[in-house]
């Protein structure tokens, strides 16, 4: 069993040396690589429904309480299995959406080094651990968003995801030391420690899963993120590597117990609107989805701080499957009209048939339609936010929210004035399969809650009559607002259409004070260090001009001779230098031996 | 080494196995060469060469010259020393026989250097130095399986690995290694198609083309011994060595060694003689690598059925 | 019979013999032949104090170890400069190789 | 290993080794010097064995023979006369080379038998081969993790500054 564990997060990482080795048939091996690196995965998941519990690592500073290994839980197994199978549809869909690009070796290895990183993240044992892969999810990630060398937005959107996911990590890592100076251990499931330290840790914590999640105020980085390829979005930005912050809330949730995760819920809860208020704003289709899932994880946070881990799980694989089935049919439409603005895609739904009815059941399914996986999914997180009325209320207008942003692009997309019938071109073969398998899989996810529970050990969800309808009410009203073209004041669309100002509101608090606080520097340099100095300055040039000639006459020459001095006796030292390889060995060893002596002598006496 | 584990009978079972094994190797090139096995044309064939002369090269490193058979037959029955036989008959039963036995082996390089240089003829030279090259390429993956093969015992010692392997033979666990272990072994004692340093085609003869009378009997000698012991190691390695049903213990090991003897010599009868060039890069870029790989492998097996 | 004074001074006089050559020969390749010797002699001093004085310290086996790793690393090392140097000045004679010269 | 055994094959073999050891630098053929420094290295194997350290000492014979192999060819390739037919000299500086190693050998031997070393024999047997294996992978890993990337470092840079040319091309 430990062997599984280290497949599962070794295999993908072996798989993407291969397929960089070898770049004529990288789709191929990639395809392999990603279906048997699944295959332990799944094993686990197995496993873990078994009741097995396992755990494999060593010491990594011996007498420093400081382990590093992986292990296998109920949490940890639903993951890892997530995790590979959306990594698996999206290698096989990436085989054939980097058909035609020459660089798709490079791609598809990033895909796979991403996959081993994110691996070892959600299996990881201890804090170590998981920091470290944490940090490699990143650097796969920008890598990815990077990849194209054509668009002018991709690196811009690299180093913006970067920063400001590693801006927050900040925070993971003053919980990380905070928890390890106050308790002396790294390992998961302690208890909060008292005090300041505390405070710390759970401060931190939620301010690095907010920044991984792309929680508000920290989200404008998600949309930049959308200039990486399709496929990347659809597994990193959807289902992976912001589903990390959601992850480490769960994984967490014993030491955030508590006014952390009450920061977590109303963080996102108000997320959750002010993303649908993104999404429903924007006028490119993989932005509306950017916004949507940030909306979607903030649900999550909410179900994680108000029904505790599993909630949040399931909301989080129900979306996971729907959301990348979004991305991938996006992709299958960009590829068509090379372009992701809303107004280029107009029609394409209608030329691609197959491709469209994928797209409207994952839509369904994260619109919370009955019966799709994340109706049920989403009704628990409204079921357990009843207790706060605030949260239920922000939750109900992001369901409404989250219809009406997914009708929107469907509608424009079945709109049969732009329909062109043109061609996907190479590669639609495994695209297709792609987003079939998530479309399959929004409709199969609707019956996990339970096992998912049960596999964290938590009685049941949360259910209720009350909230069951009141979604069900809430879709309807964000269907009508999206068929009755309600006007929204011009104020708020501007603002949603601009990430709601996070970038003004960031720049505001933290840019502008620290600009001001370096102009005040700067005037006090200048009044009151300059004016100090400039005095000083004149005295010393009076005391110079007066020293001037006394140097002349008597130090000059004394310097001059000793220098004269120097330079013969560096004339002299030259000789030693000669080139010559044992003389310098020579010299070692009587100096070596010089040592010798000394210490002898210093022992003796 | 120490003296419990060498009883006052070991050198001559040693001797005994070699020089018996010498002889029945050379019954077995005969039958692959396709002739009947008979020992009139072998000892006549052996006594002829000990009344030629011995030639006497004229340079000053001479006396390398009649060094180098005798250190080849040192390495030789040093090697066959620690293959483990039979659970009661064994030569020197080392902790560490997995390092002894290569260790052994690479001084069957020198002894050819020597060979060659001594000789003081420019094709010798170039004999050896072909030769050189070939071993150093070969001497890494030969000694990096033994590691891959030693991993499911856990120990270095042989008799533990003949041991380990009373279910299933080593070969069908660790295929690679095999794979990676015969090439070697074939140019270590200079068999084809790896007899570079001595072919009648190449290099007018090669590094023991000058080699007459006692000089070429015993390096004739030494390398049907060299091919008895990692015959028999093989056997012991990747074949169970002694174990097996109905049949004796010794007779199986007899019977595996002389199988692989014969397999790896009507093999080298038929396998075409590759350039010195494609050999060594192959040995480097490929047979390396590919060690690196068997040990993990080895290691990755002995996680899964031995602990 | 052997004891320890005895295998500290025959690697003493190995020492020298190794220090001999690597201070007295003009060829690049044959001083690290004396470096070789020199690392040898330190190699028996631990195997001495290993067997006279603390049999059972596996770190002494360990810095063996790591002193024949050192060998290795040394030779391949002082080869590839060899190469290097005979390349750029067709000699590997060390007296001919003094571009550091101040 | 009984004293006595020790005893047998220590003697005649440190001669053997410090005679090969010494000749190396008497002999002007260059293959000769290579062969004895491989006899010399290689006796200290046996001498290892005889002082009861049976890995370290097989291990020496292994890696010995190799390395030394590798000598002899570099020693052949760059020598201006490996064949030692000119004899000529090959040393400089001779005597006070042989001065100051005379000394520093004869000042480390008698060092080494006027010291008084602590006679404290704990048993005669070496640590066996499974006590260092967990040696190595224990306690000394990184330590030994690092000799590994040490040598994989100077492999591919001996490789590098061996090699024709450079990341320009090559260079003749």
């Amino acid at each position: 069993m430990p062997v599984l564990l280290w497949l599962t997060a070794g295999l993908p990482a072996v798989g993407a040396v291969i397929v960089r080795a070898g770049p004529r048939r990288a789709p191929l091996t990639a395809t392999l690589a990603a279906f048997i690196a699944a295959i332990p995965a799944w094993a686990l998941l197995v496993a873990a429904g078994d009741g097995r519990r396992e755990r494999s690592g060593f010491e990594w500073l011996p007498g420093g309480g400081l382990d590093v290994g992986l292990r296998l839980d109920g949490l940890s197994a639903a993951m890892t299995a997530t995790v590979a199978t959306v990594g698996l549809v999206v290698v096989v869909y990436s085989a054939g959406y980097f058909a035609d690009e020459p660089r798709r070796a490079s791609a598809l290895a990033g895909l796979l080094a991403f996959l081993a990183a994110m691996q070892g993240l959600v299996l990881a044992d201890g804090y170590l651990a998981l920091l470290a892969f944490w940090e490699l999810v990143g650097v796969a990630s920008a890598r990815l968003i990077a990849f194209s060398r054509d668009d002018p937005a991709a690196a811009p959107g690299a180093v913006r995801a970067f920063l400001t996911t590693r801006t927050a990590d900040i925070g993971f890592y003053i919980a990380v030391l905070a928890l390890f100076s106050a308790t002396g251990s790294l390992a998961f499931g302690a208890d909060r420690p008292a005090g300041a330290l505390g405070a710390l840790v759970g401060l931190g914590l939620v301010v690095a899963a907010m920044g991984k999640s792309a929680q508000a105020p920290l989200q404008t980085w998600l949309s930049a993120a959308m200039a990486g390829p399709t496929p990347v979005s659809a597994l990193l930005h959807s289902a992976t590597m912001v589903a990390a912050g959601v992850y480490l809330l769960m994984r967490s949730a014993p030491l955030l117990a508590g006014w952390p995760l009450q920061v977590a819920g109303w963080v996102g809860a108000l997320t959750a609107v002010g993303g649908a208020a993104i999404a429903l704003a924007q006028g490119d289709l993989k932005r509306v989805l950017a916004g949507s899932t940030t909306s979607q994880l903030g649900l999550m946070f909410v179900g994680v701080a108000a029904g505790g881990p599993a909630v949040g799980l399931f909301h989080l694989v129900a979306h996971a499957a729907g959301k990348a089935g979004l991305f991938l049919s996006a992709g299958i439409f960009q590829r068509s009209r090379d372009s992701t603005a809303l107004e280029e895609l107009r029609g394409a739904g209608r030329d691609d048939r197959t491709a469209f009815a994928a797209f409207g059941v994952c839509a369904l399914s994260i619109a919370a339609v009955p019966p799709l996986a994340a109706f049920w999914s989403k009704d628990h997180v409204a079921a357990a936010a009843e207790t706060k009325t605030a949260w239920f209320c922000l939750v109900l207008v992001a369901a409404a929210g989250s219809a009406a942003y997914l009708l929107r692009p469907a509608l424009v997309l079945w709109d049969g004035k732009g329909a062109r019938r043109a061609a996907t071109g190479r590669g639609r073969t495994p695209m297709l399969a792609g987003v079939g398998a998530t479309a399959v899989a929004s409709v199969l996810l609707a019956v996990v809650g339970a096992p998912l529970a049960d596999l964290l050990g938590e009685p049941s969800l949360p259910t209720s009559r009350l909230s069951l309808v009141l979604s069900l009410v809430a879709v309807g009203a964000g269907v009508a607002v999206v068929l009755t073209r309600l006007a929204v004041p011009p104020r708020v669309a501007a603002a949603a259409r601009s990430q709601l100002y996070a970038n003004e509101l960031l720049c505001l608090t933290v840019q502008r004070p620290l600009f001001a606080l370096s102009a005040a520097a700067d005037v006090a340099d200048r009044r009151g260090i300059d004016a100090f100095v400039d005095r000083v300055g004149r005295g010393a040039q009076v005391v110079a001009r007066s020293q001037d000639w006394i140097e002349r006459r008597g130090i000059d020459a004394a310097v001059d001779g000793l220098a004269r001095r120097v330079g013969r006796g560096g004339d002299d030292l030259r000789r030693l230098q000669s080139g010559r390889l044992y003389e310098y060995l020579r010299d070692a060893v009587l100096g070596a031996a010089a040592v010798g002596l000394i210490v002898t002598f210093t022992a003796l006496t | 080494m120490a003296a419990g584990r060498v009883s006052d009978l070991t050198p001559v079972a040693v001797l005994g196995v070699a020089l018996g094994g010498a002889v029945i190797v050379g019954f077995l090139e005969q039958v692959v060469a396709g002739l009947r096995p008979a020992p009139t044309a072998l000892f006549g064939s052996a006594n002829a060469a000990l009344h030629e002369p011995l030639s006497r090269p004229d340079v000053r490193d001479g006396w390398l010259f009649h060094l180098a058979p005798g250190l080849l037959l040192l390495a030789a029955t040093a090697a066959l020393a620690f293959v483990p036989w039979a659970p009661g008959f064994r030569g020197i039963d080392l902790s560490t026989g997995m390092i002894a036995f290569p260790a052994a082996l690479a001084y069957v390089t020198p002894a050819i250097f020597m060979a060659g240089w001594g000789a003081g003829r420019p094709l010798a030279v170039v004999g050896a130095f072909r030769w050189l090259a070939l071993m150093l390429a070969y001497a890494m993956p030969l000694a990096m399986v033994t590691t891959a093969v030693a991993a499911p015992a856990g120990s270095l010692r042989p008799v533990d690995i003949v041991d380990v392997q009373h279910a299933v033979p080593m070969a069908i666990v660790q295929p690679l290694a095999l794979v990676l272990w015969v090439p070697a072994i074939l140019a270590v004692c200079f068999l084809r198609p790896f007899d570079f340093p001595q072919a009648p085609g190449e290099l007018g003869g090669g590094a023991f083309s000058e080699y007459r009378g006692l000089d070429a009997a015993l390096v004739g000698l030494a390398q049907r011994i060299l091919l008895v012991a990692v015959s028999g190691m093989t056997a012991a390695l990747f074949l169970a060595g002694w174990h097996g049903p109905v049949l004796p213990p010794a007779l199986w090991m007899a019977v595996k060694t002389l199988g692989v003897a014969l397999l790896l010599l009507w093999a080298g009868e038929r396998l075409p003689r590759p350039g010195i060039d494609r050999v060594v890069s192959l040995a480097w870029k490929v047979a390396n690598p590919l060690a690196i790989v068997a040990i993990a492998w080895g290691g990755l097996m002995t996680l899964i059925f031995y602990s | 019979m052997v004891s320890l004074p005895v295998v500290l001074a025959v690697a003493g006089v190995m020492f020298g013999i190794g220090l001999y050559g690597a201070l007295g020969q003009t060829n690049a390749i044959m001083v690290i032949m004396g470096v070789e010797l020199m690392l040898g002699a330190a190699m028996l001093n631990v195997v001495g104090f290993l067997r006279y004085s603390w049999p059972h310290a596996t770190s002494g086996a360990f810095f063996v170890l790591i002193v024949m790793t050192l060998m290795a690393v040394e030779a391949a090392v002082g080869f590839a400069l060899v190469v290097s140097a005979f390349r750029n000045s067709r000699t590997a004679e060390i007296d001919d190789l003094t571009e550091l010269k101040g | 290993m009984s004293n006595l055994a020790t005893a047998l094959v220590f003697w005649p073999s440190t001669a053997l080794m410090l005679v090969t050891g010494a000749n190396v630098f008497r002999t002007s053929s260059m293959a000769r010097a290579g062969l004895l420094l491989l006899a010399a290295l290689g006796i200290e194997g046996l001498v290892f064995l005889s002082l009861a350290s049976e890995f370290l000492g097989v291990l020496q014979l292994l890696m010995m023979s190799g390395e030394m192999v590798i000598m002899v060819f570099f020693m052949v390739m760059f020598m201006p006369d490996p064949g030692g037919l000119m004899g000529m000299d090959m040393t400089h500086d001779k005597r006070r080379a042989a001065t100051l190693a005379a000394a520093v050998g004869v000042g480390l031997a008698v060092l080494a038998v006027l010291t008084d070393w602590p006679a404290r024999v704990i048993g005669t047997s070496a640590p066996d081969v499974r006590a260092i294996g967990f040696e190595v992978m224990g306690r000394s890993m990184v330590t030994f993790l690092f000799a590994a990337m040490t040598i994989l470092f100077a492999m591919v840079g001996g490789v590098l500054l061996a090699k024709h040319g450079g990341r320009y091309g090559r260079d003749d």
